[in-house]
């Protein structure tokens, strides 16, 4: 037995996340309790980013043959570890006033966590995987959370049903891939298709099955239906959290996997990839359009936007890696601000999701309203938030890469999509009254409201100043 | 060898066939152990005796009498059978079949093209595996305790009955 | 002298009363309209004072360069010679009248000092025209003229078919004024200066007769010519244009506007010089136009739109005077024309006031003794327009005409005898009108007699009308030619050809002839045999109601031009460019509900998707690997 | 032993998947759709053999061990899920649970 | 430094007004009010001052913002930025004046917006870095959303999608052809900028730059705008309240036009030769279709809108007429016609407010309750079809007389267009002030703040008409300097100019 090849430190961030989860089951096993177990999740993934803050300065290793820690790596499990540590302040309240048990929760959402961010450190089929489902499984429990309501469970069972389908795609695909290469380490794979002139077409075969693994994590057109039902049906948190992270894990694997087996040179995956990049943007701003569910909105948007960040992962390169990595910042930003506004107001009976819970918004409570603005501004690429430097970086590799009809069809979309961005907006300022005013429990708002000013001033500080936001990638993809 | 292969193979594939076809959801569990077993035994050819072992215990074993018991718990009775036999009608399955047929035939004509390698038939054995799972892989294997953890918690939350807090008058009668 | 003066007092005037307006006190309003226009009056009578003697003197005066651009440099800058001195004199001392006769005439308008703020601007921009150094402030004069006559004829605005008139005289004399423009821009082009002076130089150095661009450019400075001075075919603003009050319609007629485009054929005389075509198709619209509206202003019964159609008339005989090249009596006859015609309108506007606007001339009659003075002086007016021989100054102006017709160098035949059917016809409706008005039995009470605010102004111009012919006798009646010469460092004089030396008197003869013979018409048809003249009338009626409706140009353009205009527009009130945005809406709302349809919720379906996407990725591994 | 394809063992592998493919299309019943979906799973764990085997490495039975972990999750929670679902439905039917939609 | 001054100022205010209005709408009024004059009085200092200066550049300010792009926020100032942000001043007073009463909500919001309309704009004319002018390009746009969107009329929402759509639709392209420029350049000389004076070196392919002026212009023709890219115009006008009718037509619109001077024209010189005539063309079927849509309309505001098409037309119709005189004459158009229309909407609003209609068929005769509105109404429905001695007079001459070497056939048609612009200005003054009047209605005169407004702009329109010389001369050196010289143009240093 030899454990000499693993330095404990190298993993450490994965390892706190375990601890804290398994130190999480503890506490719950003496005494449930909300509070405490919400300060040990918010804490451990605080101090993983912390620790990453600190460790960042030496970066770029392996742990075979599973693990690359690189910069790249760091710097999304940062962001990952962010974007819980957001949910999870959010989650707080939202639970809080829920009759389920809350405890639970944040164990899965610990797990989903680290399941995303082995998925952004791994160079492996098999780390892949595994950490593909344990953020899937954890997801499950999580997306139907809430037993009550019916509508979870629906969601629960169609995301549970679709993902282990697709699963078993992804792993179908890597088996054959395996079985032409005789490694699952995408390096050897790599080395393989560059040593072989004429490439095996199960290896083009092994990737179309994997990619329908990946399209439907990404929400990607023709593998997207599930994602306006999930989005529905789970608790607003959840909601954010799976917008955020968990496509957020899969589209940084995916970089990692082309860039390793330089994906942009072979014709037939840049097709496939345009077509279904294509397809994504189109269908989910069609869809959006005349949409009266926000949740759902938010779900085509985010077919549409993941579309979008498509452009950015086939020009490949550093700029596209930078465009992906910042815009993968922004998007995090805005989703989870967005789902939060819907946690901050749904109450006891169901989310906020109906566009007429929105009306007059910014006359009853003008915080929010001008959050949930910013970041559907941002959604929309408006100049001012950090969403229009994203779209901004993404056209730019893409001309910078030659892709003309890609960058026709973003543009389009994104105007295509204004219409309905606007249109939530223009509900908000709607001068007519709109239901009664939900009284905020101020004591337990307070954090959601401080998260969401957070997250809307950086925002909108990586929008008016990106400068610094893209210095630090730069830094980390060095 | 070869003969034990196909033999188990078509006895794979069609008590598969079988599983998918049964109205009767407990027939079906039981061809699907069959098929299980029918895969143990081409793992087994394979020259994968550890994971032929796997296959009977945790699939034919825990998972398919996980199911059992839930069904059970379900307490289906013989309405079931009778409603399965009216979703499973033509129009339903033909479309699909074909869509499926469609993808096969692309499998198998990509996968006859492409591996022609003979399978040296060596044997993998238990120690093999162990090193590896224990070597190269200790950290997966970390993992998957997380995953398995996951599923637990998220199983355990989801599976917990509920309190009931309808009037007992005016639930309806258990069916 | 400060000639800019000239312009800017009425300017003042003007802006003075629009600002305070209703504040000043009632008696002030006519002192300042009047005054400002009065003091024009005078100091044009001064500077002219020092023109006498010599009339080759020229008085320039740079007010401000107003725009400088690439080679385009227009400036407020006036330039006073002979020419301009006549029409300044013209429209200074008439306006003034009129002005005097006004302040009696509105006294009690609502509008009284609204009414003189127009009336002033209205000379102002008229005097900005004649005395505008180059072509754009000409423009701008001539603009102004446009706008003043829209303000003037609409000024009793509740009236809906005034506001119609005043938009029609407006947008109408816009069409020539487009005309006019293109015809700066083309002479910018070729000249790169619009100073009147400078072109007329460079003209001379640059072009040869017969050129096209001359022609072209003649052609448009025709058009502007012609819309403001209502020749065909734009001349069926005029009539209507009798909506405003009749003081108005003095200016406009006398003074004003409809002699705008008398005098800029006569200022730019030397581009035209360089295209005989051009001044043949001046000749021929300038007799067209004589006739027709002679024949249209016979079969009117309102008393002030015979007068419109008389104007059109004579505006004709001026046009024709410059198609021949007579630029003298052209001038001539409009400062004449200016004279009575303002006396005929004041007196009609006295008229009409006393019959409590009353327009129609057969419901008036017999006032010959009950508005003594008014009959007389309209008499006066009247036979000047007739050309009644030897004592009235229309003879003398027309007859000028006539005889050039005949035998200027570019005269011929054919201008003559229409020029003469003119004259015929012209005869015959001035003395309908009188007949008609003044004779006979009285049909409407009579409730106001004029005061003297109105008599003088109408005794002056009585006076005027009849003394003024003789400044300009013809060869074979004393040849006294203190006009002609007092012009001609402006305006070359015509040669007459030398076969018709002889025969003036015989043309004179035959004019006087025509014009009694005229009168005699009337006459007998008006006074004699009243029952003959409905008799003909109604055997004739189509031809009648053709000439009444001034020969249907009006139907003619309402059905080519303004109806299909409106409805077009209205037709496209919705703006059908819009229907295509709306269809990229419906085409994206058509994807939409096509795509909802295959957001089921059925778990299944979304299955077959996974796998469609499947065979798509699979099928593209196949076929292009 | 020798004359044993790899491609054999790969297209028993294909086969079994599509076999759970037609399996979760067709039926209806939540528990089917499961079952079918493990079908599949296995069938991609044996592909995983077959190509370990190949290679003779113990990677591919390394593989299925851990998929074999993931289905045992999986089932865990989707049965719990189910019991919810019958729980609130009364019914198996996927079909039925299809209140989101457009 | 006072270039940022103008911005942050506006944007600073614009903030204070939203915060104070909790506890004083006056207060917040004030704040903007105080603001604009300041800001104005500041542009008039400037202009006062620029005459002594040399060259085209007046004041140059410039930080690095995203290096990385080679993006800087680089602002510059000449004459013809001047002009634009005098005027961009000069009416921000009166929609905030104009607004004074009839704002009833949100005031403090509504200064707001008002207030970063106005910063956007005065960025896009200040700004010589691409980047940085698309940025700003944008931002005039939200506010401007929000101020139809919140505080306009009954349909006031899809009025508001429709502008945003429209105008964001094209500023993408826009964005697509700085980009493509972008990267033109950098390729060429290594030098990733978006900083204008060096692109303006790119050596294109007529090919490639026909394509990027096509992106550009794309912004700028729906922006001015250009038949058949004009319909958001009538609705948004309509639907705006008072104030940002005010803006859109006589800020926002410019700010196509004045893209096309400063960026299609000297970036795309052989290419927007090219497209000239296409070009011309549409603004003279512009200028004829917007006058025949103006004729046919009842909505006062959507008549008003549709006589800006037809305007406007103009100023395409000059810009590629490729001479001095036609340029001077899009300058002047600019300037005159954000006055008269802005008067035009302004004496709408007024009247709206009074009686609650914009249906001109049912109004008649208000000259005889209202004289002051109604000669107020005729000097600018004067204004509008051109008339001598107002300033559109000077634009739309001088762009015409400039327009005739380019194209006879297109400046004839032009010219009938200013027949058709009679026809439907003396419509609307018919409709709205003559006729009889309706004695019951009561309908007060201009109250003295109304008066404040509209005299002013009264004034200048005729100084316009009368002496435009030293508006031309602002932007002389300017237009000089692209078409009369080939040198390059020379950025002053530093320590020159207003800093």
């Amino acid at each position: 037995m030899e454990f000499s090849n693993i330095n404990i430190i190298d993993v450490l961030p994965g390892m706190f996340l375990v601890t804290a989860s398994l130190l999480a089951v503890l506490s719950i096993a003496i005494k449930r309790n909300h509070k405490l177990i919400f300060g040990l999740t918010s804490g451990s993934l605080l101090a993983v980013f912390v620790y990453l803050l600190v460790y960042a300065s030496d970066h770029q290793f392996t742990v075979e043959p599973l693990f690359v820690i690189d910069g790249f790596g760091t710097f999304v499990t940062g962001l990952i570890v962010m974007s819980s540590l957001a949910v999870s302040l959010l989650s707080y309240a939202y639970f809080e006033q829920r009759e389920e048990r809350k405890e639970e929760y944040y164990i899965l959402l610990l797990l989903a966590t680290l399941g995303s961010d082995m998925l952004v450190i791994s160079k492996h089929f098999v780390s892949l995987f595994l950490g593909l489902e344990i953020l899937s499984i954890s997801l499950y429990a999580m997306v139907a959370y809430l037993r009550k309501r019916p509508r979870s469970d629906e969601a629960g069972i169609k995301y549970l049903i679709l993902a282990a389908l697709s699963s078993a795609f992804l792993l179908f695909g890597m088996a054959l891939i395996y079985a032409t290469v005789g490694s699952m380490e995408f390096k050897d794979i790599g080395n393989y298709l560059g040593s072989v002139s004429n490439l095996p077409i199960t290896m083009f075969a092994g990737f179309g099955l994997m990619t329908v693994g990946i399209g439907f994590k990404l929400g990607l057109v023709p593998f997207h239906m599930w994602t306006p039902d999930v989005y529905e049906g789970a608790p607003a948190p959840v909601t954010a959290f799976i917008a955020s992270v968990s496509k957020g894990g899969m589209v940084v694997l995916l970089v990692r996997f082309f860039g390793e087996i330089n994906g942009q040179n072979y014709p037939v995956i840049v097709l496939s990839f345009s077509i279904i990049a294509i397809a994504s943007m189109f269908t989910g701003n069609f869809l959006a359009l005349r949409q009266s569910n926000v949740k759902r909105i938010l779900a085509y948007s985010s077919i549409a936007h993941l579309g979008y960040l498509m452009v950015a992962f086939l020009a490949g390169g550093s700029l596209g890696t930078e465009a992906v990595c910042f815009y993968l910042v922004i998007y995090f930003l805005t989703n989870i601000g967005a789902f939060g506004v819907i946690a901050i107001l749904s109450d006891h009976e169901r989310d906020a999701e109906n566009l007429d819970d929105y009306r007059g918004l910014f006359w009853r409570h003008p915080k929010i309203a001008t959050v949930f603005t910013a970041m559907l501004l941002s959604l929309a690429g408006i100049p001012l938030t950090g969403g229009f430097i994203g779209k901004y970086y993404l056209i730019t590799s893409g001309i910078g890469a030659d892709l003309l009809l890609l960058i026709g069809t973003l543009v389009v979309n994104s105007v295509i999509g204004l219409y309905y961005y606007i249109k939530i907006i223009a509900v908000m300022f709607d001068k007519a009254e709109g239901s009664e005013t939900i009284a905020l429990r101020p004591r337990l708002y307070i954090i959601n409201l401080v998260t969401l000013f957070v997250l809307t001033a950086l925002m909108i500080w990586y929008g008016i100043y990106p400068q610094g936001l893209i210095d630090r990638i730069r830094d980390f993809l060095q | 060898m070869q003969v034990t292969f196909y033999i188990a193979a078509g006895v794979a594939i069609l008590s598969t066939i079988m599983v998918i076809t049964r109205f009767n959801i407990i027939h079906a569990l039981l061809y699907l152990v069959v098929s299980f077993m029918a895969l143990a035994v081409v793992f087994y050819i394979m020259g994968a005796p550890f994971a032929a072992a796997l296959e009977v215990i945790v699939y034919a074993g825990a998972i398919v009498v996980l199911i059992i018991f839930v069904i059970m718990m379900l307490n289906l009775k013989s309405e079931a059978v009778a409603q399965e036999k009216k979703w499973l009608t033509p129009e339903v399955y033909v479309g699909p079949a074909i869509l499926c047929i469609i993808l096969l035939a692309e499998l198998i004509y990509t996968i006859g093209v492409g591996n022609t390698v003979g399978i040296t038939g060596q044997i993998v054995d238990v120690k093999e595996v162990g090193q590896s799972l224990y070597g190269e892989y200790i950290l997966g294997v970390e993992l998957s305790g997380m995953l398995l953890m996951s599923g637990i918690v998220g199983a355990y939350h989801l599976g917990r009955q509920k309190k009931k807090v309808v009037h007992r008058f005016l639930e309806k009668p258990e069916e | 002298m400060q000639i800019w003066l000239i312009p800017a007092l009425p300017l003042l005037g003007s802006f003075i009363l629009i600002t305070l307006g209703s504040r000043l006190p009632k008696k002030l309003i006519p002192a300042v309209g009047a005054g400002s226009v009065g003091l024009s009056a005078l100091i044009t009578i001064i500077t002219g004072y020092g023109f006498i003697g010599d009339s080759t003197k020229v008085i320039d005066c740079l007010v401000w360069q107003w725009i400088d651009v690439g080679g385009l440099s227009p400036a407020i800058s006036f330039h006073l010679d002979a020419l301009s001195l006549v029409f300044i004199f013209v429209i200074t001392f008439v306006g003034f009248l009129i002005h005097v006769y006004s302040a009696e005439f509105m006294a009690d308008d609502d509008g009284y000092a609204r009414f003189f703020a127009y009336l002033n601007l209205f000379v102002c921009s008229m005097l900005t025209l004649v005395l505008a150094d180059n072509l754009v402030l000409m423009y701008f004069g001539w603009e102004g003229v446009g706008l003043c006559s829209y303000l003037l004829i609409g000024f009793w605005y509740a009236e809906e078919k005034n506001g119609y008139a005043a938009r029609k005289a407006f947008i109408v004399t816009r069409v020539g004024d487009t005309a006019f423009a293109i015809g700066l821009f083309m002479l910018f082009q070729n000249f790169h200066t619009l100073n009147i002076q400078d072109i007329a130089h460079q003209a001379e150095q640059q072009w040869m007769v017969g050129s096209q661009t001359a022609f072209i450019i003649s052609l448009l400075l025709l058009g502007g010519a012609v819309g403001k001075s209502a020749q065909l075919p734009l001349q069926t603003w005029l009539p209507d244009a009798m909506a405003g009050p009749s003081p108005v319609s003095a200016l406009i007629h006398a003074a004003t506007m409809v002699t705008a485009g008398v005098y800029l054929i006569a200022r730019t005389h030397v581009i035209f010089e360089f295209s005989p075509d051009a001044l043949l198709i001046v000749g021929i619209i300038g007799t067209a136009t004589l006739v027709l509206a002679g024949f249209a202003a016979l079969t009117q019964f309102d008393l002030k739109r015979v007068l419109a159609y008389s104007t059109i008339s004579q505006i004709g005989y001026m046009f024709l005077a410059l198609g021949i090249g007579a630029w003298s009596s052209a001038i001539f006859h409009f400062m004449i024309h200016a004279f009575f015609k303002a006396l005929l309108f004041l007196a009609a506007g006295a008229v009409i006031m006393a019959l409590h606007h009353e327009h129609d001339m057969f419901k008036m009659g017999g006032l010959r003794k009950k508005l003594p003075l008014i009959y007389w002086t309209f008499l006066i007016g009247a036979a000047s327009l007739a050309a009644l021989p030897l004592f009235t100054g229309g003879f003398y102006s027309k007859d000028q005409i006539l005889w050039l017709s005949l035998a200027g160098e570019h005269g011929n035949l054919w201008f003559f005898l229409f020029a003469l059917l003119g004259a015929f016809v012209t005869s015959i409706y001035t003395f309908r009108m009188l007949f008609i008005t003044f004779f006979g039995n009285e049909k409407t009470h009579v409730h106001h007699v004029p005061g003297s605010g109105m008599n003088i102004p109408l005794l002056i111009l009585a006076g005027l009308s009849t003394v003024g012919g003789f400044i300009e006798l013809p060869h074979s009646f004393g040849h006294f030619t203190a006009f002609s010469d007092f012009l001609k460092p402006v305006l070359p004089s015509v040669m007459v050809l030398e076969d018709f030396e002889g025969i003036e008197w015989i043309v004179q003869l035959i004019a006087a002839g025509v014009a009694l013979s005229g009168v005699y018409v009337a006459y007998f048809f008006y006074i004699l045999k009243p029952e003959l003249a409905d008799e003909l009338k109604s055997s004739a009626a189509d031809l009648h109601s053709f000439w009444f409706s001034g020969w249907g140009f009006d139907s003619l353009y309402d059905k080519l031009i303004v109806k299909p205009y409106v409805l077009l527009s209205n037709i496209n009130k919705k703006d059908v460019v819009d229907k295509l945005y709306e269809a990229m809406v419906w085409l994206a709302e058509f994807f939409n509900r096509l795509l909802s349809y295959t957001q089921s919720g059925i778990l299944r379906w979304y299955i077959m998707g996974i796998v469609l996407g499947g065979i798509l990725l699979l099928t593209i591994s196949l076929f292009k690997g | 032993m020798s004359e044993l394809q790899a491609t054999s063992g790969l297209l028993l592998a294909g086969t079994l998947f599509m076999l759970g493919l037609i399996g979760v299309l067709i039926r209806r019943n939540i528990i089917f759709m499961l079952v079918s979906v493990e079908i599949m799973l296995n069938a991609a764990g044996l592909a995983f053999i077959v190509a370990g085997s190949k290679w003779a490495q113990p990677d591919g039975q390394v593989m299925f061990i851990f998929i074999l972990t993931m289905a045992a999750a999986e089932v865990s929670v989707g049965l719990a899920l189910i019991l919810q679902i019958h729980h609130q439905l009364k019914t198996l039917d996927s079909d039925a649970a299809n209140t989101m939609k457009g | 430094m006072i270039l940022i001054l103008f911005i942050v100022i506006l944007m600073v205010a614009g903030i204070l007004a939203w915060m104070v209005a909790r506890t004083s709408e006056t207060l917040a009024r004030w704040i903007s009010l105080s603001a604009l004059l300041v800001t104005f009085g500041l542009s008039v200092y400037v202009w006062k001052y620029q005459s002594s200066l040399e060259g085209q550049w007046i004041a140059q300010f410039i930080l690095p913002w995203i290096p990385s792009f080679g993006i800087s926020f680089s602002l510059a100032l000449d004459g013809l930025s001047l002009l634009m942000l005098m005027l961009t001043f000069f009416l921000g007073i009166f929609s905030v004046l104009i607004s004074w009463n009839e704002i009833k909500e949100r005031v403090g919001f509504f200064h707001f917006n008002l207030l970063w309309v106005l910063a956007g704009i005065t960025g896009v004319f200040l700004t010589m870095d691409l980047f940085l002018f698309y940025f700003f390009w944008e931002v005039m746009l939200i506010p401007m959303y929000f101020l139809i969107g919140i505080w306009g009329h009954e349909n006031r929402r899809y009025a508001a999608f429709k502008f945003f759509i429209f105008t964001q639709a094209s500023g993408l392209l826009m964005l697509l052809a700085i980009l493509g420029l972008y990267f033109i350049h950098g390729g060429q000389t290594g030098i990733f900028t978006f900083d204008y004076f060096q692109l303006l070196d790119t050596d294109l392919s007529l090919d490639v730059a026909r394509w990027l002026m096509l992106g550009f212009l794309a912004a700028f023709i729906v922006k001015l705008p250009v038949v058949p890219f004009h319909t958001w115009l009538p609705d948004a006008h309509s639907q705006a309240p008072t104030a940002g009718s005010l803006i859109l037509a006589g800020l926002l619109l410019k700010t196509g036009a004045y893209g096309l001077i400063r960026f299609v024209v000297p970036l795309f010189p052989e290419a927007s030769a090219e497209i000239a005539p296409w070009a011309m063309l549409l603004g003279v079927v512009g200028i004829l279709y917007g006058a025949s849509l103006a004729y046919a309309q009842t909505d006062l505001k959507r008549l008003v809108a549709y006589t800006s098409v037809s305007h406007m037309g103009f100023v395409i119709l000059g810009v590629f007429a490729f001479n001095e005189i036609a340029m001077q004459g899009v300058v002047m158009q600019i300037i005159t016609h954000g006055i008269s229309t802005g008067a035009l909407f302004v004496i709408a609003g007024t009247i709206y407010e009074r009686i609650h209609m914009r249906d001109i068929s049912a109004m008649s005769g208000l000259w005889k309750k209202a004289p002051f509105m109604g000669t107020v109404g005729l000097v600018f429905v004067l204004a509008s079809l051109g008339l001598p001695g107002l300033g559109n007079f000077v634009a739309e001459f001088l762009t015409l007389i400039g327009t005739w070497p380019a194209s006879h056939v297109l400046t004839i048609l032009a010219t009938i267009g200013i027949v058709l612009a009679t026809a439907y200005s003396l419509r609307l003054m018919q409709k709205v002030f003559l006729e009889k009047t309706e004695e019951s209605r009561s309908f007060t005169d201009f109250s003295l703040r109304e008066k404040i407004i509209v005299i002013p702009m009264v004034v200048l329109i005729i100084w316009l008409g009368l002496f435009p010389q030293p508006v031309m001369n602002t932007v002389k050196k300017l237009i000089a300097n692209q078409f009369n010289t080939e040198e390059t143009i020379i950025i002053e240093s530093d320590d020159d100019g207003v800093q």
